[in-house]
């Protein structure tokens, strides 16, 4: 009980700090890519920070209960996320159960959003459930052959069996870990796939009315969101990590890459988004998810 | 032989039936096929070498060949229906050429005559 | 004005001052300066200032040239809407004196009679060094506590209010400035 | 009782009143209530029962046949004819121009459901066929006597060809008794072309009368064109005797090849019908379509031939006659209520009138074979029993079934839909519709809903369809 | 006292009612809802442990066959206590001496239908409130009819099928009892089988709602009476998951068609309903985006969900099979509580159009929380009862490796958050409209049902182990393997789910969360007509809202696509030109050209037939 609540502690800070710092490196790469100074790494902390200290303004019930919905369903997902060896509920951390609490966090936030009132805010909710209906397809037909080949769909099992096994998913499963990144780069919000918070067009989108601690709360809350994304991925295709260190390296490796690529592109609209994920990665997804129903079989 | 004159008959009126525009020429073509008909069932009864189905003094024997009576009195019979229609085929054009003006068939079908 | 400040706010305006986010409302000419503030060459956010599409979240309200008794009324509606720690720079000589527009009928020649201006930056325009200096001054002006823009604006909301309002003058539209 | 007094009582009365013209309505209420009476009472005896005129036996005179389906269908067509009078009479309009020529058609209709001769057949047909081209001529427009010309041209030719069929084979059969015919055909005595020529020629004959594509074409202009009164009588009363003549006559006598023919006809005629139903705008012309495709129901399964299959075409046969009986009283109380009958002006009737309002509704059900309607166990035991010929057969007829309710529904809704045109007068609700509809309706619903053992008369008669004249055609030739 | 005795009751109830309600209206719906509450208790708290059967003969052939065993109990349970919610619920809302007549006529044949042991009485009951609800459902509204023609149409398609399928077992097995179907049927020929289950799957598909047959709800449901929404698609949809569950688990369809081709573990006839049930998550979901009106919506989702259910109950096995009960359960809740939702709206606001409302979060906060919830739930969101269901579908998806049907059912759960937030983001946030500013919160009758929907529906998220006990002895009593659960968790194929735990975890990080909150600088309370406007006044708030055509990029991606309802209609159209064209060949003005037709048949068939 008590190692739980430490190690509970433990990962919600490492998952902080760890995202936090992450998302101010990729500000500096992709300052580099400018060919900037960019800003320092910890300047994300910063951010963060003064915008709970300043003040805010509230638009009634619903905006204040939809943010801490959302953070707090993140929070409560966070700790279903395995980190290397930091397993805060082994054997209940399944992949549904991560993916319908995101969930929870989404809603909230979705209703606070669209609570303040403002429409940008409802066309940028709009646009994310749009969107999310076109990367959660391929990626969760690719995660039903993931489980049908691990019969398992517990990430901490799913981590120790591929590591137990000696090779990855993503050698195991080349074309749905394609499918699983790019998938990825739209739960991450990262271009071509940022159509949502669109600030020149619609003023950041569901963000608008945002100020001061609830800015704030809901930067964190992206923090959290973006780790256990990535630690999804990293737990489904590259074995998580046998010490908490190498999950951690995956972990920038998979940040490091979808930053970079990010960088370079353009902004899709919701709807060619959703028409470019029920494309190819789709069909690829059925590929791989074919194949591993009636090629590969179950892992013996 | 009259058989197949008969059924020509009928063959006739109801052509004539198919092709006549006036009112009265389709009675009159009815009737023609009508009578065909009726001949046609004169004929069947008729049997070759056939005596009057009568038992007199000289036919009195089972054995001989009468001819059918039944047909002649189905035709009496068919004869007088026959009249009957006609008259109130006649009764009935009578009657639209008061109401219509006209009997031509083409004219009465044309002029509001497609039912609903 | 006190100038003494809580060890709390001490840590709240080192913060502040290294995250800057910033609103521009682009009248005049000088909003021609800020890419080249922002990209390769002077890279304005490795300061930690970056640009932002909502005044709720911004900090900073940059006024980059003269403004016409129209374009006031927003520039007013934005600063009220922004949350507080906020500051206004105002940039060039048309905020300071009306500029080269002094003596038009429609523009108004001193912007800080009507919003709290915490910095001007000299020069028609100011060229990105000057701004880039400018933003400096002003973090160092934040860290010090010597930014009271906003609550000289609270102290004195009467004053400006009035101001706002002579130089409005009559608009037929009912809003929050004219009853 | 010797049956011949259903055809005699309202010939000889007829007879009386063609002299005696002021009288001549209450002649016919008189023969319509004797015959509705004579009819029930047939009907508590039952078996085949032949009854030989003027002391021929039957292979060589003329015979009246009483069989399980002639009790069923005599009391039936009778006691509709009698609803008819009476709706006919409570009018004050009535005139006693035509009574004379129901009183005939009564008469010709009772010796067309009794006779067991083919030629005496032919008779009755023609009386009937006389009296309905004078129905048919009762509209108030010109239009309806352009409609009965051409119900007599076709008529004419029906009852010809019919004759030519029946010459044919009394020159290969040598009798006209249809039990003997029958007795013969089935011993495989009477085959080849000849039996297929007279069995089409027959086909064609009754099926003029019987409302069979393609020998139909009369229906719609008759039926929209005509008469309230003489609509009543043509599409109620009449298809009982002639489509239960039809499948008589067909069965015993008709050639196995024939029957084929048959079920093609029957299946075109059903889904014709409904398609064209669908297609119409006003009340009585979608009744019409309607009742063509309802024959077509009941004689397909003439084609099919089994026990099964003539149960449903006597339970059809009814269903309709009762249903339709109050459709059609409904539809001309429309007319004359309200000046029309297409979609819009039935609009809100159902809310001013509710008790004409759940007549239709009811009978529309039962018509369309909604369950707990008397129509929904007909149309069942036809599908079941469809499935003896090829499968192509009860797909379509569900296929016109799922049309038929969808056009029936149509109008059931336009009954309770808001109305919002101009002011109406009120409505007078006439009493006798009311009463006979709620009887009839209350019939439907009865037979819909009651047990297995009521629906064992119609049962009986089906079997009686099928073997009562070939048993007593045995007999008949066994006497010889 | 027995079911029977209630069966009775509640059929004898609706002409007594009637003619109460002739007298006094309030009176009867009140003593209406009395008898559904009582019968719901009575039901609720009997039947669950004695199985006993009753016959009431007709004739030797036909008997009405009721029973209680676990199957029916759990349907009935589920359905009664829809009905008797719905029953209170309508009190304050418009009444007439018809429409109460029909509700109880309803009510009596969906107590009939889930008692029934055989197929027939089954049947029977199940039609009458068919009809009945047919009537209902153009009481009300002004479109009412056309739309009832395609209930009608579509109803009368599943009945005939059924009726087949009924009188086709009669001919080949001699009975129409469930358990007597279900030992007979595995001695007959796969031909009788396939006819048998496939007709009866129809009368399933028709029911329910289930593509092709699912046009009919969209209209159905946007016409109904408001109040009587929540029993269509909570109560009377679910007889259709009854038969389902009766001819999929009862009848071992699985082990007869066992010889047929099997697709990873599924013979092909389940599978095939599988598909159509994931067609019609996917056509459900799709459709229930693009609606405009909430009542359309929610008719759409209730195709979605339907799919769901058809699509479990014919994949079977452990998982699916409880996946399914529990989502018949979950989907009769929260439909039912999502149309008292929008019926309290329409109460007081007087439309179901989204874009006319908005903001009434703080006019009708509980009616704003039953909706939350129950979207919720239908969005299959911990800690409501939907996430269980899903979750156990899931299971049985992965374990059989149906990526196909898996596609479907992700579409539906992941497009179900698009829809169900349009009618919360249209009705319950953005902006006020100025005509309701002075509106109320529903009366406390109407609050009442929506609440302890409410509540069930999150008790049964936080402790699905009660739920699937019961289910448990559902599917044990046809034979099919329980689910493992412990007090709060439930073992599954690839992992566990403990809902007290994620509960509690999820309220540590709410707490977490709260407590920053606190700690920072309170916020100032603004308008919601304070708004980033880019430096513009607002003064109309109507024009602020953002709610038509919300999803509108995306339904540009499916304009294309063939619409059912156009074919339809289409379909229409195109019978009646066949019809003139048949009139034209068959009944011409001219009386030569059918005498012509007449002869040229007669020779013709001379010719064929020789």
């Amino acid at each position: 009980m008590i190692i739980t609540i430490l190690s509970a502690i433990a990962l919600l800070i490492l998952a902080f700090a760890y995202t936090v710092t992450l998302e101010g490196i990729a500000r500096k790469i992709e300052a580099r890519i400018h060919r900037r100074c960019g800003p320092p790494f910890w300047q994300n902390f910063i951010d963060i920070f003064k915008s709970l200290t300043k003040h805010s303004i509230s638009h009634g019930f619903i905006f204040d209960f939809g943010v801490l919905m959302a953070l707090g369903g993140t929070i409560a997902t966070v700790l279903f996320i395995p980190a290397g060896n930091l397993v805060v509920f082994p054997g209940l951390d399944n992949v549904f159960v991560i993916i319908y609490l995101l969930a929870i966090g989404l809603l909230g936030m979705a209703m606070s959003a669209v609570g303040s009132g403002n429409p940008n805010a409802s066309i940028g909710i709009g646009r994310a459930l749009t969107q999310m209906l076109g990367y959660e397809l391929p990626f969760m037909i690719v995660l039903l052959g993931v489980f049908f080949h691990f019969r398992t769909s517990s990430l901490s099992e799913l981590a120790v069996l591929q590591n137990s096994g000696g090779t990855y998913n993503v050698l195991i499963m080349p074309i749905g870990a394609v499918v699983g990144f790019v998938s990825l780069m739209g739960m991450l919000g990262k271009k071509p796939f940022d159509t949502f918070i669109a600030p020149a067009e619609i003023a950041s989108g569901p963000l608008v009315e945002y100020s001061g601690k609830y800015l704030g709360l809901l930067m964190t809350q992206h923090a959290f969101g973006t780790f256990i994304e990535i630690g999804l991925f990293v737990n489904l295709f590259l074995g998580g990590g046998k010490t908490i260190w190498e999950f951690l390296l995956k972990f920038f490796l998979v940040y490091f890459l979808a930053v970079i690529i990010s960088s370079i592109m353009p902004r899709f609209r919701v709807e060619q988004a959703v028409k470019f994920y029920w494309k190819w990665p789709l069909i690829l997804s059925f590929i791989q998810v074919v194949i591993v129903v009636f090629i590969m079989g179950r892992r013996v | 032989m009259i058989q197949y004159f008969s059924l020509l008959l009928t063959a006739i009126g109801i052509y004539g039936l198919l092709s006549q525009k006036n009112l009265v020429k389709l009675i009159v073509s009815l009737n023609i096929a009508e009578i065909g008909v009726n001949l046609f069932i004169v004929s069947i009864g008729y049997i070759e070498k056939g005596v009057v189905p009568i038992l007199s003094s000289e036919n009195n024997s089972s054995t001989l060949l009468f001819v059918d009576p039944l047909p002649q009195a189905l035709v009496l019979t068919s004869i007088v229906i026959g009249v009957g229609i006609t008259a109130l085929a006649l009764a009935i054009i009578v009657t639209i050429s008061h109401s219509k003006g006209t009997i031509d068939i083409d004219e009465l079908t044309e002029r509001g005559g497609a039912e609903e | 004005m006190n100038n003494e400040q809580t060890a709390w706010e001490r840590v709240a305006n080192m913060l502040r001052a290294r995250s800057l986010w910033m609103l521009y409302y682009c009248t005049g000419c000088g909003a021609i300066e800020l890419p080249p503030t922002m990209t390769a060459r002077f890279d304005m956010e490795r300061f930690g200032i970056g640009p932002m599409a909502t005044p709720r979240q911004a900090d900073i309200l940059l006024v980059t040239g003269y403004l016409s008794t129209k374009t006031l009324r927003r520039v007013i509606y934005s600063y009220e809407q922004m949350q507080a720690p906020k500051y206004i720079v105002g940039f060039g000589s048309c905020t300071i004196n009306g500029g080269i527009y002094y003596d038009s009928y429609a523009t108004i020649n001193r912007l800080d009679l009507y919003v709290p201006v915490d910095l001007y930056l000299a020069g028609c325009m100011p060229r990105p060094e000057a701004i880039v200096n400018g933003f400096k001054n002003l973090m160092d002006k934040i860290d010090q506590g010597e930014a009271t823009g906003w609550k000289d604006y609270e102290a004195n909301y009467e004053w400006y209010r009035k101001n706002q309002i002579d130089a409005l003058g009559e608009v037929y539209i009912h809003d929050e400035f004219h009853e | 009782m010797n049956p011949v007094w259903l055809i005699a009582v309202p010939l000889a009365l007829a007879f009386i009143s063609t002299f005696a013209n002021k009288i001549s309505n209450w002649l016919l209420i008189l023969s319509a209530i004797f015959n509705a009476v004579a009819g029930i009472f047939l009907s508590f005896s039952s078996g085949t029962v032949s009854y030989s005129i003027g002391g021929w036996r039957p292979p060589f005179g003329i015979d009246l046949i009483v069989t399980d389906a002639t009790r069923i269908l005599l009391p039936v067509a009778n006691i509709l004819f009698f609803f008819a009078v009476i709706i006919h009479f409570s009018k004050k309009r009535a005139s006693e121009k035509f009574s004379v020529v129901y009183t005939i058609s009564l008469a010709s209709l009772n010796g067309i459901l009794l006779t067991n001769d083919l030629f005496n057949l032919f008779v009755f047909l023609e009386i009937a066929g006389v009296a309905a081209y004078l129905l048919a001529m009762t509209g108030k427009k010109g239009e309806s006597k352009v409609a009965a010309f051409k119900y007599l041209l076709l008529g004419s030719v029906g009852s010809l060809l019919y004759l030519l069929g029946v010459a044919v084979l009394y020159a290969a059969a040598g009798t006209l008794n249809i039990s003997a015919i029958a007795t013969k055909v089935s011993d495989g005595l009477l085959n080849g072309d000849v039996m297929l020529v007279s069995s089409l020629l027959m086909i064609a004959g009754l099926g003029v009368e019987s409302k069979l594509v393609p020998f139909n074409g009369w229906v719609p202009g008759v039926f929209t064109k005509s008469s309230n009164m003489a609509t009543l009588v043509l599409a109620s009363v009449y298809p009982v005797a002639m489509i239960s003549t039809f499948s008589r006559v067909i069965l015993a006598v008709g050639d196995r090849r024939a029957l084929d023919l048959v079920i093609v006809l029957g299946v075109a005629t059903v889904l014709i019908g409904e398609v064209i139903a669908f297609k119409q705008r006003n009340l009585r012309s979608t009744l019409a379509y309607s009742s063509i495709a309802q024959s077509g129901l009941a004689i397909f399964l003439v084609g099919i031939g089994t026990v099964e299959a003539l149960t449903a075409s006597v339970m059809l046969i009814i269903n309709n006659a009762l249903a339709k009986f109050v459709l059609f009283s409904v539809d001309s109380y429309t007319t004359e209520e309200l000046g029309a009958d297409d979609l819009e002006s039935l609009y809100g009737l159902g809310r001013m009138a509710p008790v004409v309002g759940l007549i239709f509704t009811v009978s529309a059900l039962s018509i369309s074979g909604m369950p707990l309607f008397f129509g929904f166990r007909a149309k069942l035991l036809a599908i079941s029993s469809s499935f003896e010929s090829l499968l192509v057969v009860p797909i379509v007829i569900l296929l016109a079934a799922v049309i038929e309710i969808t056009y029936y529904f149509r109008w059931i809704f336009a009954l309770y839909r808001p109305y919002q045109g101009e002011e109406r007068a009120r409505l007078s609700l006439p009493l006798e519709l009311m009463a006979i509809g709620v009887v009839l309706a209350a019939i439907l619903v009865f037979l819909g809903s009651s047990s297995y053992e009521t629906l064992m008369t119609f049962s009986k008669a089906g079997n009686a369809m099928v073997d009562a004249i070939i048993t007593l055609g045995k007999n008949l030739i066994g006497g010889v | 006292m027995s079911i029977l005795t209630l069966l009775v009751a509640s059929l004898l109830a609706a002409p007594i009612l009637y003619l109460l309600a002739k007298f006094n209206t309030k009176i009867a719906y009140g003593a209406y809802a009395a008898l559904q509450v009582f019968s719901f208790i009575y039901v609720f708290f009997t039947g669950r442990s004695n199985v006993s059967y009753e016959v009431i003969g007709i004739t030797e052939r036909l008997n009405f066959n009721f029973g209680i065993t676990p199957t029916n109990w759990f349907f009935a349970s589920i359905v009664l206590l829809i009905i008797s919610m719905s029953a209170i619920f309508m009190f304050p809302l418009k009444k007439s001496p018809v429409k109460i007549f029909l509700l109880a006529l309803v009510s009596a044949g969906t107590l009939g239908a889930v008692f029934s042991q055989d197929f027939l009485t089954l049947m029977i009951f199940w039609e009458i409130s068919t009809w009945a609800s047919l009537i209902l459902i153009i009481q009300d509204k002004e479109k009412s009819p056309r739309e009832a023609i395609k209930y009608v149409t579509i109803a009368s398609i599943g009945t005939y099928s059924m009726l087949f399928a009924i009188f086709y077992m009669l001919d080949k097995l001699g009975s129409i009892d469930f358990s007597t179907v279900a030992t007979r049927i595995e001695s007959a020929t796969v031909e009788v089988q396939l006819v048998i289950l496939i007709s009866l799957g129809v009368m399933v598909l028709a029911k329910m709602g289930v593509f092709p047959l699912h046009i009919w709800l969209r209209g159905s449901h946007s016409s109904a009476p408001d109040e009587f929404s929540p029993i269509l698609s909570g109560a009377l949809t679910k007889i259709g998951a009854f038969l389902l569950f009766t001819i999929t688990a009862a009848l071992p369809s699985f082990r007869i068609f066992s010889q047929l081709p099997v697709f990873n573990g599924i013979p092909m006839v389940n599978y095939t309903f599988a598909l159509l049930g994931g067609i019609s998550i996917v056509v459900g979901t799709v459709m229930a985006i693009r609606m405009e009106d909430a009542k359309e919506l929610i008719a759409f989702s209730t195709v979605s969900n339907s799919g769901y259910i058809v699509m479990a109950l014919s994949i079977g096995g452990t998982y699916a099979t409880a996946g399914g009960l529990m989502h018949v359960l979950n989907h009769a809740m929260a439909s039912a509580a999502m149309f008292m939702a929008i019926a309290a709206v329409a109460y007081r606001t007087g439309t179901t159009k989204m874009h006319e409302m908005g903001g009434l979060i703080l006019k009708m906060p509980v009616t704003f929380a039953t909706y939350l919830v129950a979207i919720i739930s239908v969005a299959g969101i911990p800690p409501t009862s939907g996430f269980v269901s899903k979750w156990l579908i899931y299971q049985q998806l992965v374990q059989n490796g149906l990526p196909f049907l898996a596609f479907a059912a992700f579409f539906g759960s992941i497009g179900s958050f698009m829809y169900v937030f349009k009618p919360l983001a249209g009705i319950f946030l953005g902006q006020l409209k100025p005509q309701h500013r002075n509106l109320k919160e529903v009366p406390l009758v109407m609050v009442v049902p929506m609440a302890i929907l409410t509540l069930l529906t999150v008790f049964w998220g936080m402790l699905p182990s009660n739920a699937i006990k019961t289910i448990n002895a559902v599917t044990a009593s046809v034979g099919i393997n329980a689910v493992e659960v412990t007090f709060s968790r439930i073992v599954a194929l690839t992992g566990e789910w403990d809902s007290i735990l994620v509960t509690t975890v999820f309220a540590i990080g709410f707490f977490i969360s709260l407590f920053i909150f606190m700690r920072a600088k309170k916020a100032r309370q603004v308008d919601l007509m304070d708004n980033y406007t880019a430096g513009d006044f607002l003064y109309t708030s109507e024009l602020y809202h953002f709610s038509y055509r919300m999803y509108r990029p995306f339904d540009r991606l499916f304009e294309k696509w063939p619409s059912m309802e156009d074919w339809l209609s289409s379909l229409s159209d195109k019978i009646k030109e066949l019809g003139a064209l048949l009139k034209a060949i068959f009944y011409p003005a001219n009386p030569q050209l059918y005498i012509g037709l007449a002869m040229v048949a007669i020779i013709g068939t001379f010719w064929w037939l020789r």
